[in-house]
């Protein structure tokens, strides 16, 4: 068996398995702390062998479903990698941090499938393939929203499901129509991107395909106008699907377009760079903006995500290697932080049952090391220097200017944006006079330190030492940026 | 032209009498009409020679079932105040009866317009009891074991429905 | 003669349909659901006369029995529902609406 | 290329230091405050030797030290080395800044005697020395660029040490966002700068060797953003207005950071693209009038306050402007040398500030600290020999560094900016004598605690050096050989100008100084005046400008975040999309209404299908029958 496949299913097998031990949690937990492990190691198997001179590797072809075209066709390059590098580290890291919380099976057992999805969808290749790992990604996700939700978890369980729903469907019909018009230009269904890459659209055509697909992956994101299923969603959210949605699963959205829209409307995207540019500039400071007033922490960093996002679909549609270096960069650096920061605030709320800005306070005067680690993550979000955040921030900064003066006047104010809250943020929750909440904060217990650390290790690793992560990434960028008429992959 | 007088008197009958049977307030009214209705169906089979036919249709329609009607509704002790208040019923009856108007006019119209007569000419016993007998245990043996299941599970039903709970 | 037969079977059965979309009173919609059986047993005996073949007789025949079982059980529903709800109202009897 | 241990050991020594404080700090509680000190003072102590020995040699040798540690990013044509380059002009950085830290380290560890967050105080201060040296010795700009923001977060950490009271930190807060919208300026200026000509390498050797490829409209761009950095860092107007606040922080800290080192970033960067802004005319002569704007306000705005560390804070102010106006006539070894001179005396007051606070049961108002004369006489001593060296009285060191400023400013032709600069300069010996009348000549008495001996012997030192380092730069007229400004050996524009007139300018301006430093006297000396001041004029609240950025930036930047949240997102996007998804489940209730569970109803339903079906096969199908 591939090793991709084994990182795919791993997790999904063992889940399925673990519906027969439910009741016995601690014995779920050790499991999904086992599993999520080995499939770092796996991971890890993996980056050390992927060869950073070469850009699509660890390529798997099987004939799936012959009569529709549909392959199982799996394979890596540098920009999923670092997708499926983080999915690897953060899942174990999320038990270990909330060992002590969540003493419900079916939460670690959703998680488990929402891993294997994740993973299914970055490392699949084919249309179909990468549809089914999608919705089996978001399915987990709804049930966890209804079931260990926080405050009318129901109606946004369903308003979350609708909305993603509605993306999908959209894709779907985007995926058969494809489908269709390569068995008319060629005689036979086909699912598979290399050989969709062939088809030739008329413009209004490829246009609404092009729709189709970005709509999913829009709400996904979410790019401004789609954004409206996300404060509640993350306000209502338990730790763990918080954690992956921000940390995950939107940027599986801006990874999808690359992938697919890139390479499959090579002109239509070009076309439309100039407006998505556009979009996620305006997204960016909107969703800035948006953050300062919210008093709700979770809503905060959602907010905080997003404008991040913006930045990141930014960075894609400027087409150069800069911009895509950085986005990548940037997916992973992001995921890293806002899953350390939202992992801090569930622990938090575990101590003080709040988490609105004003009840919070004064936490630095009894819990120095907790301070520590959340000022440093809410740092790392701003993007100091040496943390991984910056890096990625300067290369699409630069791609932006290299792009259009204008344009990278306008990102470079994501390195204002961020602070507007962030700062508020660190001086409410942390400083200042301890409050009902926080008088009897508990510091950093053992297990908790041993989920961050990494996390913090890691970011300060991938800011001083970046040229290291990058080489990966770089054959993958180059032939993407150097091929500007072709699409971006082919083998 | 004996015969075209009579359908057309008995099936002006039967006509007139079941509108008056879905029309009438009581139930005991509409019954009555029903009767006329379903002996005038049961001449006009006589009148195409299926004697057979004709006396069933009087013995189990006419005799058994409508008296069978019957005696429930005065079994039951049918008050007025027991009825449905119907106020819109007028209404209910012509507004049905626009739906159904091109439903039976369409079909009227294709049964005119269409060329269905054959007119074979028949021998005398046909339709009598001789002939239907024959055909009915030669060609339907099977359907009719099957009514008299079904006849059965009827009995059975309406006993184990009409049972007072317990 | 056909032809009037089959019009007449289709006057009486309209009339019944009528009778048993617009009257709520359920004995009158039996009888009404008695009247399209009979409009198809005029029918039935005309094509019957008109090809001279029994086996339409036959299935008249058939229709009547069912028609009789059909009674049986219908008289056995008047009693229980009127045991319980004292009417003969049509509308009583909606436990089959999604609004309940 | 080479790759010397000792700059290496130089730069490596504070992080190291810092780090294992953090590390004791943190994971172990109960540590003994010596161990911090030794840590401390180890890591600064050794940097500090090592940087002089750069300069020594570099002053002497000009040899240029230099070190690799590795390719920090190379992506495309962005191909960035972090490695370091000690050429004069950052080993003149290193001369006094690491001497200074250490000299400050020492008093740090006697003005933070007993705090509970010795540990903290100190793994932030060695971090700051560090990110100072990479900010001083980078060799690129996107490594400076890392140093600037390192300062500017350390900076911020310091300011909000104090975090239980929850102003620190927003005083915090305000000088890092306003920092960050100078480093946006920088960092834009730099992305343009890579994109005209950094394909040819990104050193700041070959930004200079391509400069030439640009055009002009982009160096006057570039020029400004950088400037704009500048002015974050180095508290100019606009961007000055997180200065005062961030006295907030411990004394030690606003004498480093916010006097001697950090805040003179911004005329070091702009001494560094020295090259670029000598084609950016126009930019150069903006520089100057802000720099003389920002002179003159803070002179004007120092001269009505009453806590001690602000009215350092806006002469710290008032000098940078000093020094920004000799940069923008292109003098730019005059601005370094004044910023060297002043690293000494500026920190040398603001240890003298913090010593009396200690001293004085942490009042900080000049108005309840009359009277101190004869219970602190040494700190008397220093603090006059501060005042009289600011107020460049001959033959201290800020005399020459300030007169060289004045003389070029004259020698540039613009006669505005010279006359502003004197006006500042008079006002500057008005407000430090005020300062030092009110305090101390006085009939009032009040006794406080002696000082450590670790805070005084520091200030011995630097009232030694800002007595006399002015003798480093001696002028031509007093048959000086300008050694500093030969050294740094800078794209200067040279000052030409008759002795007569030197001579001429010196005397009137000393005379003048003299002048205000008497009237002055019998103004506050031994009388009440300080008491019967306005505290409502226009002046004395700084002309309201916090406030005014309060309403045109802050206030509108809420309401819009508050509009944008409730208006647009919420009522106008979520609720259409909400309508859409109820409007759906009302139109699914719709149809159960037609669902009652009546069965004749459901026949009529049948029944007008039926008619329809019947009437459209009968339309269609109805010719071919």
């Amino acid at each position: 068996m591939n090793i991709l496949s084994l990182i795919i299913f791993l997790p999904i097998i063992v889940a399925l398995f673990l519906f027969f031990i439910k009741e016995n949690v601690k014995l779920v937990k050790i499991v999904y702390i086992i599993v999520t492990l080995a499939v770092l190691l796996l991971s890890l198997d993996l980056y050390i062998n992927f060869n950073p001179d070469d850009s699509m590797q660890f390529i798997e072809s099987h004939i799936w479903i012959a009569e529709y075209g549909i392959n199982y066709h799996l394979g890596v390059d540098g920009v999923s990698l670092g997708i499926v590098m983080m999915n690897a580290i953060i899942m174990p890291l999320i038990a270990i941090g909330l060992y002590k919380q969540r003493d419900n099976g079916g939460y670690w057992i959703n998680l488990l499938f929402v891993q294997g999805g994740v993973m299914g969808a970055v490392l699949s290749l084919d249309l179909m393939l990468f549809y089914l790992f999608w919705e089996l990604m978001l399915l987990p996700i709804f049930f966890m929203l209804g079931l260990f939700g926080y405050a009318r978890s129901n109606f946004i369980a369903m308003k979350f499901n609708l909305y993603t729903i509605f993306g999908s469907l959209m894709m779907l019909i985007a995926i058969l129509y494809i489908a269709v018009v390569h068995k008319e230009q060629f005689g036979f269904y086909s699912f598979d991107l290399n050989e969709l890459k062939k088809l030739s659209f008329s413009s209004m055509e490829s246009l609404l395909v092009f729709g189709g697909f970005m709509l999913a992956f829009a709400i996904k994101i979410p790019i401004f106008p789609f954004h409206t299923w996300l404060s509640d969603t993350y306000r209502s959210a338990p730790t763990g699907i918080v954690i992956v949605m921000s940390a995950l699963m939107a940027k599986l959205g801006v990874y999808a377009i690359w992938r697919f829209l890139f390479s499959l409307f090579n002109d239509t995207s070009h076309l439309l760079a100039p407006y998505f540019i556009g979009l996620g500039l305006f997204g960016l400071i909107y969703f800035g903006i948006s953050a300062m007033s919210q008093n709700h922490l979770k809503r905060m960093f959602a907010f905080s995500s997003a404008s991040h996002l913006s930045l990141i679909v930014v960075g894609f549609f400027i087409y150069d290697i800069y911009g895509l270096v950085g986005s990548s960069y940037l997916i992973v650096a992001h995921a890293l932080s806002s899953a350390a920061l939202f992992l801090m605030v569930g622990i938090m709320f575990e101590r003080t049952r709040t988490y609105s800005i004003d009840e919070l306070g004064g936490i630095a005067r009894v819990a120095p090391k907790f301070a520590l680690f959340f000022a440093f993550f809410a740092l790392s979000i701003v993007g100091i220097p040496s943390t991984a955040g910056f890096v990625a921030e300067l290369l699409i900064i630069l791609g932006a200017f290299t792009y259009n003066i204008y344009i990278g006047f306008i990102s470079a104010i994501t390195i204002l944006i961020a602070m507007l809250f962030m700062f508020k943020v660190i001086s409410k929750v942390l400083y200042g006079e301890l409050s009902a909440a926080t008088a009897n904060f508990k510091d950093l217990r053992f297990h908790e330190l041993l989920a961050l650390i990494p996390l913090a290790l890691l970011i300060l690793a991938m800011g001083i030492f970046p040229n290291f992560f990058i080489h990966k990434i770089k054959p993958t960028a180059k032939y993407c940026s150097t091929n500007l008429e072709g699409p971006c992959y082919v083998k | 032209m004996q015969n075209e007088v009579l359908f057309a008197i008995l099936s002006l009958m039967a006509i007139l009498s079941s509108i008056i049977m879905i029309s009438a307030y009581r139930p005991i009214d509409s019954a009555l009409s029903f009767i006329v209705t379903l002996v005038s169906i049961a001449a006009l089979f006589a009148l195409v020679n299926a004697t057979f036919l004709f006396i069933v249709q009087i013995i189990i329609y006419a005799g058994a079932i409508l008296s069978l009607i019957i005696f429930i509704i005065m079994f039951l002790n049918i008050k007025d105040e027991n009825l449905p208040e119907e106020k819109h019923k007028t209404k209910w009856l012509l507004g049905t009866s626009f739906i159904i108007l091109p439903f039976s006019a369409i079909l009227i119209d294709l049964i005119l317009r269409s060329d269905i007569e054959h007119n074979v000419v028949a021998s005398d016993k046909f339709g009598g009891i001789h002939q239907v007998g024959l055909t009915l245990f030669s060609k339907w043996i099977l359907p009719f074991e099957l009514v008299s299941i079904l006849l059965l599970v009827a009995l059975i039903g309406s006993v184990t429905l009409a049972k007072r709970e317990k | 003669m056909l032809k009037a037969y089959m019009i007449l079977s289709v006057i009486l059965f309209s009339i019944g349909i009528v009778g048993l979309i617009s009257r709520r009173n359920i004995i009158v919609i039996y009888m009404s659901i008695e009247l399209l059986l009979n409009s198809v047993n005029i029918s039935l005996i005309a094509i019957s006369a008109d090809l001279a073949d029994s086996s339409a007789q036959v299935m008249s025949l058939i229709i009547i029995a069912i028609a009789a079982s059909e009674a049986a059980l219908f008289m056995s529903l008047f009693v229980i529902l009127f045991r319980n709800r004292s009417s003969l109202d049509a509308n009583l009897f909606d436990i089959l609406s999604s609004n309940k | 290329m080479k790759n010397d241990i000792l700059l290496n050991i130089l730069i490596l020594s504070p992080l190291l230091s810092a780090l294992f404080i953090f590390f004791i700090n943190i994971f172990f509680v109960n540590t003994r405050q010596y161990i911090f000190t030794i840590l401390a003072l180890l890591g600064s102590g050794v940097s500090a030797l090592l940087a002089l020995y750069v300069s020594y040699y570099s002053y002497f040798y000009s040899k240029i030290f230099s070190s690799h540690f590795f390719t920090w990013l190379n992506v495309g044509e962005f191909s960035i080395e972090l490695s370091f380059r000690a050429d004069s002009l950052s080993s003149f950085m290193l001369l006094f800044v690491a001497p200074v830290s250490f000299l400050i380290h020492i008093y740090a560890t006697g003005y933070m005697n007993k705090d509970k967050s010795y540990g903290r105080f100190f793994a932030y201060f060695n971090l700051f020395i560090f990110f100072m040296f990479i900010l001083v010795l980078a060799d690129n700009p996107i490594v400076m660029f890392i140093g600037w923001e390192g300062v500017g977060l350390t900076s911020y950490a310091l300011v909000s040490f104090y975090f239980e009271d929850i102003k620190n930190t927003y005083a915090g807060n305000k000088a890092f966002i306003l920092n960050r919208i100078g480093d946006f300026g920088f960092l834009s200026a730099l992305m343009i700068l890579f994109i005209e000509i950094g394909s040819g390498g990104f050193s700041f050797e070959t930004i200079f060797v391509n400069l030439h490829q640009i055009d002009n409209q982009s160096v006057n761009l570039i020029a400004f953003l950088l400037f704009v950095g500048a002015m974050g860092k180095s508290a100019q107007i606009p961007l000055f207005v997180w200065l005062p606040d961030a006295m907030a922080g411990p004394t030690p800290v606003s004498a480093l950071i916010h006097a001697a080192t950090m805040v003179t970033a911004g005329v070091y960067m702009i001494t560094r693209f020295a090259p670029l802004y000598n084609i950016a005319i126009d930019i150069s002569l903006f520089i100057s009038y802000i720099g003389a704007l920002s002179a003159l306000f803070a002179a004007i705005v120092a001269s009505r306050q009453y806590d001690i560390k602000k009215i350092l804070a806006y002469s710290t102010m008032s000098q940078l402007g000093f020094m920004f106006m000799a940069l923008g006539v292109h003098a730019y070894s005059t601005a370094l040398f004044h910023m060297f001179t002043h690293a000494f005396f500026k920190a040398l007051l603001f240890m003298v500030a913090g010593a009396i606070i200690v001293s004085f049961s942490h009042k900080q108002d000049i108005r309840e600290l009359r009277g101190i004369k004869y219970s602190a006489p040494l700190l008397f001593i220093m603090m006059g020999v501060g005042a009289i060296t600011i107020s460049a009285i001959p033959p201290f060191s800020a005399f020459f560094s300030k007169d060289a400023i004045m003389s070029s400013l004259y020698v540039s032709s613009h006669y505005e900016l010279f006359a502003i600069a004197f006006v500042a300069s008079l006002l500057t010996a008005y407000y430090m004598f005020r300062m030092l009348f009110v305090i101390f000549f006085t009939k009032s008495f009040q006794d406080g605690k002696q000082n450590a001996k670790s805070m005084i012997y520091p200030m011995l030192i630097l009232t030694f050096l800002s007595l006399f380092s002015g003798f480093l730069n001696f002028p031509e007229i007093f048959l000086g050989d300008l050694n500093v400004s030969s050294w740094l050996n800078l794209a200067d524009k040279k000052v030409l100008i008759e002795h007569s007139t030197e001579i001429i300018l010196m005397f009137v301006n000393t005379v003048c100084i003299m002048a205000v430093i008497y009237f002055t006297y019998k103004r506050y000396a031994y009388t009440d005046k300080i008491l019967q001041e306005s505290e409502v004029s226009i002046v004395a609240n700084k002309f309201y400008i916090d406030e005014i950025y309060d309403v045109v930036f802050v206030k509108p930047l809420q309401y819009l975040s508050i509009f944008i949240n409730k208006t647009i997102s919420y009522t106008m996007i979520d609720r259409s999309i909400n309508i859409i998804a109820f409007s759906y489940a009302k139109a699914g209730r719709l149809f159960s209404y037609i669902e009652n569970g009546n069965v004749r109803y459901y026949a009529l339903y049948m029944a007008i299908g039926l008619m329809f079906g019947f009437v459209y096969l009968y339309v269609l199908l109805g010719t071919r029958l």
